[in-house]
């Protein structure tokens, strides 16, 4: 049994690794000799975490499938607050400590420090980064 | 309309969204009725390749687009033959008929457009 | 050693290149894909290195499968992460 | 007198060409021999628009710069809203629109199609892109 | 006459390289302004092309001015605008 | 902490946000005692450059963060000679004292660690 934890740091919509990192994110869950950790968005990863995308009908939604990922096989979904905050991803708390009206996390996603990605690695046999 | 665009292209498709931005570009130009030209260098030469099927990485099919460029009077297309050849891409590979021009060929062409806009 | 998640098309300034070790393996994915253009830098690359690419990537770009890439799936490639000690992602 | 457009297609965070976009509209609103007809943000530039983008207090906020430029200059500030909708921008009317309660555009942008690209450029002597 | 607008570094597959014409200003921005350090390729460029850099970002980054390239302000570059028939980015 | 983890950095600073989040990560790690290496390559060399004043740009300094990591505790910085000869940058240009490594002994340092994280 290998465990696996995920960093992403590229955006959903102007690259394709977030695209290949859920795919590949579901093939670890669905695998017998293999444990998916958890999942980081970091750096410009942090855009998966956008509640406010909205994508073409014709175009997969990756966010769709960070949600699927987290409800229907628990797997703990963090996001970097700094990162976020940096790039117009807040939570209802962040907006609220800034004075601002509105919010814009996805519910599936958990608002941490660092420290977390580093218990994360700290777990894994192997790191993959997307 | 008086002024003239020519739309750069540089990037592969998928990777980002700009194949399908830059598309979108053209097409309101096309609308507007002012005069735009649609430039392929570099990596951007690999939205031409034919054969592409978008929807095994659930992505939009940007290629079906371009094939209908014709239908909206937009005609002057241009690819890089330095940028095909670099990349292994032979002219017979592309799903659209464009005018494959030389280097030099193709910064004259560019340099007769107003503006420059690239993707 | 290590697989390679190479994500930028092969070029001579591309980074990855100069830190490769024998027998690491690469994966060539995004951009990357359209490496399998390059026969002859493919070749070389092949030599000291087991080469794949997604199955649904040469799909959706247009591309064919060459002599000596091994096409995967997302299963594969999980299972190539264990099997290497390794991932780094160009 | 030369009349000048800017189009910004870089992020705000990630890149550095939109701060040098900033600098550069303020030059030109303050050239006697120029005039801004206007900035169009598209592609991943739609994130300056981002009204909850957080930045730290030693880094500069760019956002801050459109907006004093659009405040103190009167420079119209278009936002593509294909490409904005798509990375998380959403006008309070677009969120409404996708039953969506929370929403993200700046005030000082004006959400609009590629039409009002085609007529600043046709306005414009000379199109500057960052 | 073309204003390019370099926002890389200077290296053999930098696009732009390709698709410049005698006279074309360079201003050399971002990533670009590394380029200062690479004073042969620099040299090179400079006999066909006017290049210009931003004062700031020279401070910036730790760079230092070399002979013939112009040190410019973005009311300068507001003018070269001007001066020059097309802007293109890359 | 039993893990360890390279950091590799490969961008400039000023253009990307990763040269300060990748030392943000470099210093949380530290703080967390695990261990943990720093490398630059590519053009992640302009990040050593002396004399850097990011306030002209009104952006962060980066490097004197740089500068602060031996107070940190974290010596394991490597860079790439290769890397700085093809940007014309030699060592004593450096804001900070590393290992200057050629490719090949870089490539064996960094296989040494159980993870990597590229920026």
């Amino acid at each position: 049994m290998s465990s696996i934890s995920i960093i992403v740091t590229s955006p959903p919509y102007d690259s394709q690794m977030s695209y290949h990192a859920a795919q590949y994110a579901k093939a670890v869950v669905n695998s017998d000799n293999h444990q998916l950790k958890g999942v980081f968005f970091y750096g410009s990863g942090v855009l998966n975490t956008n509640a406010l995308n909205l994508t073409l009908t014709d175009i997969h939604n990756v966010c769709d499938q960070w949600k699927m990922l987290a409800r229907d096989h628990q797997v703990p979904m963090y996001v970097c607050v700094t990162a976020a905050n940096a790039r117009g991803v807040l939570s209802k708390q962040d907006a609220s400590d800034a004075d601002i009206e509105q919010y814009s996390l996805a519910e599936w996603a958990i608002s941490c420090g660092l420290g977390e990605w580093v218990a994360l690695s700290e777990d894994a046999d192997r790191v993959v980064q997307f | 309309m008086s002024k003239s665009t020519a739309i750069l292209n540089t990037k592969a498709p998928f990777s980002t969204a700009t194949g399908k931005e830059s598309l979108d570009l053209v097409l309101a130009m096309g609308t507007f009725e002012q005069s735009v030209g649609l430039f392929f260098v570099g990596d951007g030469v690999f939205q031409l390749l034919q054969g592409q099927k978008a929807s095994n990485l659930d992505a939009k099919e940007v290629a079906k687009t371009l094939q209908a460029l014709p239908f909206y009077d937009i005609d002057d297309v241009f690819v890089c033959q330095k940028s095909l050849e670099e990349r292994g891409i032979n002219g017979a590979q592309l799903c659209l008929s464009v005018e494959v021009l030389p280097s030099d060929e193709l910064t004259m062409k560019l340099s007769q457009y107003d503006h420059v806009v690239t993707f | 050693m290590t697989l390679h998640i190479m994500t930028q098309r092969l070029t001579k300034d591309y980074l990855a290149l100069s830190y490769l070790k024998p027998n690491d393996g690469l994966l060539f994915i995004g951009d990357g894909s359209y490496s399998l253009l390059l026969e002859e830098q493919m070749a070389t690359l092949q030599q000291n290195h087991a080469c794949y690419v997604l199955t649904q990537e040469i799909a959706a770009k247009g591309l064919q499968l060459i002599d000596g890439v091994t096409a995967i799936s997302y299963d594969n490639w999980v299972d190539l992460t264990s099997q290497y000690k390794q991932t780094v992602t160009w």
